[in-house]
């Protein structure tokens, strides 16, 4: 079997990603799940770069890797989860039965939808027909072409993607304004720690000068 | 594979094993001028003593060079690689040994997309000197840069000991606080660049480099992005006044107390090649790359003395920079935490996003007053 | 790319969806239950890419990026929640949640 | 009654608040020591000026005439603080022409550097001043029990000091002419 570089590759990536992903939910140490969820998700960047996605990729690292593991490793660390233990630390008969079963539907429900859309056999048709893709950011009609080039991404999200877009910032604003609220301190502990004393960060002149 | 692959794939190596040893060895020349520079600042005169026996004999040149500590950096390597090792009983071993190598690597890796100069052939055909002309530059060098973190927590997590695990907390608090801002202010000069009117260019560096060839450089149009930038890439790269995950007066040593000899040497050395990506990535985006000076064309001819000028200023525009690192080290105190974040939530981040809003306006406005 | 089609990438699509469903049936761990969905969300992004180069249509693509502004958002929400609840019951395991039992 | 006075500090003005101007002098003040004379002395080429009355090693002295002043009273060795001089005294043979009067002197003398905390307190009490603190003071050794001064270091750290009253010799004149106590 003659393997090309980029073949080769796809194996070692979907290795990666489905192997980290497998690491995950096996690990019992949350920092040792979190770093294999590292290791997935640069893999699964890694076959965005395969389809040539490269802002995808660059944005799956950065997004993913670099701001959402950062924040679960830090919840790890600042709630100091330990490796699972205790009762139920061993999965139950009953547990693993349920999850198989569960796989199984998932798994019976993608082949039906395969079967069934007609995507499979679109697919295999073509197995070894992807298209040439531009570097150019072109447009037919509602149907922005594919290309490399990141201007594509802001001519989809500005033109067709703009409701959307508004909608998804929204969607930030309103989680931001619900994680600054679960967070902070509800006002009885204020009063608590206002009655124990000034708290160094809010009443010391020194920190206003910061 | 065939041949062709395989030569361009040896190729590319070689540039990139040339490259990391050029940014490691200037890394390492950093943390002697950080030395020289420190003493300097405080009076003193600082490492002078080190060098190598046939270069000592030669008369003038081999004191003038002793005195400036040139050998210091080898002999500081080899101190870290015959050090004993030492592996506190109480860590979680494999994170211990793995957190070094994630620490350097990230800070390895950002350099394949900076240019550092360009060849221009004789048929004047331009080619800039990159490892990877990546249209997504600036979002590459983020990304990974991120990645950096992980060492420094990772560190910390490990080493199963109170003050670097403080270090390593504080450290991916602040990463993620300052990432924000370091997007937000650099988002100014790609609109500015990409604006209408001007020339198309993407997220690349290369392009944003030659948007300032015989023009003023991106530091004198967006002074304020550059500021902020300049501060966002202070609290990125753990320098002083954001050392927090070291912070030697109160944390002992941060997330690398518990490491020595040479695992503590990478994570120096990492720390330093953080510092001189980063005074390359600003030099790239404001202080006009390779270029001569605002406003005035290359001197230099075309070709090879013209293309190793170019890399040569270039190379000084970021000493420059080095310097001014170090500069402001040994001038400013260390922050308290809680002013870290502060600064960088409740300063920095309205700040970036006041400056981004006026350039959407300023952009859009120059955009209509050339249409119409 | 030579012999790999987009049924491959299905495949890998798939099993990752598969490993991280498994994951929020069988965990316990709240945070490891928070990232088999990120899991999931990622084998959904592998197939959207997939499908957008095949098809040369950039709709594929820029849902990934808000399949990715969901995903950013879901996490701070989630573990914030998550932080609340360790404040209130000092534990992230699912067992513990038995509030609503009696 | 005090009474206690509150001062108002003045509201900080918008340049103040940025820090800009203060961390530009501060940087200027540290550019400006980058040309300032360094202070910094190259130890092993120059040598710091000693002061008069510095304490360095502690050694034991002879007299003009090359004779041992020592007379291992123990006094030194009673007053040392850290307890570093230990001295095992021995007679001098009677007949010994040149140090005829003096009954007895050190068999052996040690000083232990590892111990001395260069006080003084030894040059203090001497009654024969035989010990004196000299000006050296870098002494380094590979082990323990090199850092242990015995009497031939000590003598040869020492060496001769001059020394106006000749005592024993007056000590001898006096015997001579009667006057013994």
């Amino acid at each position: 079997m003659n393997l090309s570089l980029v073949d080769f590759l796809f194996y070692v990536f979907s290795a990666i990603s489905v192997g980290g992903g497998l690491a995950v939910i096996l690990s019992r140490n949350p920092v040792t799940a979190a770093m294999f969820m590292i290791l997935s998700l640069v893999g699964v960047a890694s076959l965005f770069v395969l389809l040539e996605a490269f802002f995808l990729a660059v944005l799956q690292v950065l997004v993913y890797a670099g701001a959402v593991m950062v924040l679960f490793l830090f919840i790890i660390m600042l709630m100091d989860v330990g490796p699972d233990s205790g009762k139920g630390a061993k999965l139950s008969k009953k547990r693993i039965l349920s999850g198989f079963i569960a796989l199984l539907g998932v798994g019976l429900l993608t082949v039906l939808t395969l079967e069934y859309s007609g995507v499979a056999t679109v697919a295999t048709d073509s197995a070894d027909h992807w298209q040439d893709v531009t570097e150019e950011t072109s447009a037919a009609g509602a149907n922005i072409v594919f290309s490399k080039s990141v201007k594509s991404f802001g001519y989809g999200l500005f033109t067709k993607y703009m409701l959307p877009l508004q909608v998804a910032g929204f969607l930030l604003l309103a989680a931001m304004v619900g994680v600054i609220v679960l967070s902070k301190k509800t006002d009885d502990v204020d009063a608590h720690n206002k009655a124990d004393g000034p708290s160094p960060g809010t009443t010391n002149p020194q920190s206003e000068e910061a | 594979m065939d041949i062709e692959l395989i030569q361009m794939l040896a190729l590319k190596v070689t540039y990139a094993v040339v490259m990391v040893s050029v940014v490691m060895s200037i890394a390492g020349y950093t943390v002697l001028a950080e030395r020289k520079v420190c003493a300097w600042m405080q009076g003193r005169v600082g490492p002078n003593r080190t060098v190598l026996p046939f270069v000592s004999a030669i008369p003038i040149i081999g004191p003038f060079l002793r005195n400036l500590g040139i050998f210091q950096p080898l002999a500081d390597g080899l101190k870290f690689l015959f050090k004993e090792e030492i592996v506190p009983g109480h860590v979680n071993k494999f994170y211990y040994y793995l957190s070094p190598i994630v620490a350097l690597v990230p800070a390895l890796t950002t350099m394949t997309v900076l240019p550092f100069g360009e060849f221009t052939n004789a048929e004047g055909h331009t080619t800039p000197l990159v490892l990877a002309n990546v249209d997504l530059g600036i979002l590459f060098v983020f990304a990974i840069s991120s990645l950096g973190v992980y060492g420094i927590v990772l560190a910390g997590w490990s080493s199963n000991s109170k003050y670097p695990f403080l270090g390593g907390i504080r450290s991916s608090a602040q990463m993620i606080s300052y990432e924000l801002a370091m997007g937000l202010s650099v988002l100014p000069v790609f609109l500015w660049v990409n604006a209408p009117g001007m020339t198309e260019s993407g997220l690349s560096l290369v392009s944003i480099v030659n948007s300032q060839e015989n023009a003023p450089w991106l530091v004198l149009i967006q002074p304020f992005s550059a500021f902020l930038f300049l501060i966002a890439l202070f609290a990125e790269t753990n320098r002083l006044p954001f050392d927090m995950p070291e912070s030697e007066t109160d944390l002992v040593g941060g997330f690398h107390t518990e490491y020595g000899s040479f695992k503590f040497g990478i994570f120096f050395v990492a720390e330093y090649a953080h510092v001189v990506i980063g005074s390359a990535i600003f030099t790239t985006l404001f202080l006009g790359g390779w270029h001569f000076l605002p406003w005035v064309a290359d001197p230099w001819a075309p070709g090879l003395i013209g293309s190793l000028l170019g890399v040569g200023w270039f190379l000084a525009k970021t000493f420059c920079l080095i310097f001014f690192f170090i500069w402001v080290r040994w001038t400013l105190p260390r922050f308290r935490y809680d002013q870290v974040m502060k600064l960088g939530w409740a300063k920095l981040l309205p700040l970036a996003l006041v400056n981004l809003i006026f350039y959407v306006i300023l952009v859009t406005y120059l955009d209509q007053a050339a249409a119409s | 790319m030579d012999t790999i089609g987009v049924q491959d990438f299905l495949i890998v699509s798939v099993l990752l969806f598969s490993v991280g469903f498994l994951g929020v049936v069988l965990r316990r761990n709240l945070l490891l239950v928070l990232m088999s969905l990120e899991l999931m969300l990622n084998a959904v992004n592998v197939a959207l890419v997939a499908f957008s180069r095949h098809s040369a249509n950039m709709d594929g693509s820029l849902f990934v990026f808000f399949i990715m502004t969901v995903a950013a958002a879901e996490v701070s929400v989630g573990l914030a929640l998550l932080v609340a609840l360790y404040k209130k019951r000092q534990s992230v395991f699912s067992e513990h949640l038995t509030m609503l039992k009696n | 009654m005090i009474k206690t006075v509150v001062m108002e500090r003045k509201p900080l003005s918008l340049s103040e608040r940025t820090y800009l101007p203060q961390i530009a002098s501060g940087l200027k003040t540290t550019f400006s020591n980058l040309f300032k004379k360094k202070v910094t002395l190259q130890y092993p080429e120059q040598r710091p000026a000693i002061p008069r009355g510095y304490r360095g090693v502690p050694t034991l002295v002879k007299d003009p005439n090359g004779r041992e002043k020592c007379v291992s009273c123990q006094l030194c060795e009673f007053v040392c603080p850290p307890k570093a001089i230990r001295i095992t005294p021995g007679h001098v043979p009677e007949d010994d022409e040149e140090r005829s009067h003096v009954e007895k002197a050190p068999e052996e003398f040690e000083i232990n550097m590892l111990r001395c905390i260069y006080c003084g307190y030894c040059e203090e009490v001497c009654p024969e001043e035989a010990i004196f603190l000299q000006e050296n003071y870098s002494l380094s050794g590979y082990s323990r029990e090199e850092m242990i001064n015995n009497k031939e270091e000590l003598y040869e750290l020492g060496g001769t000091l001059p020394d106006k009253h000749f005592k024993w010799d007056k000590k001898k004149a006096d015997e001579e002419s009667g006057n013994a106590h």
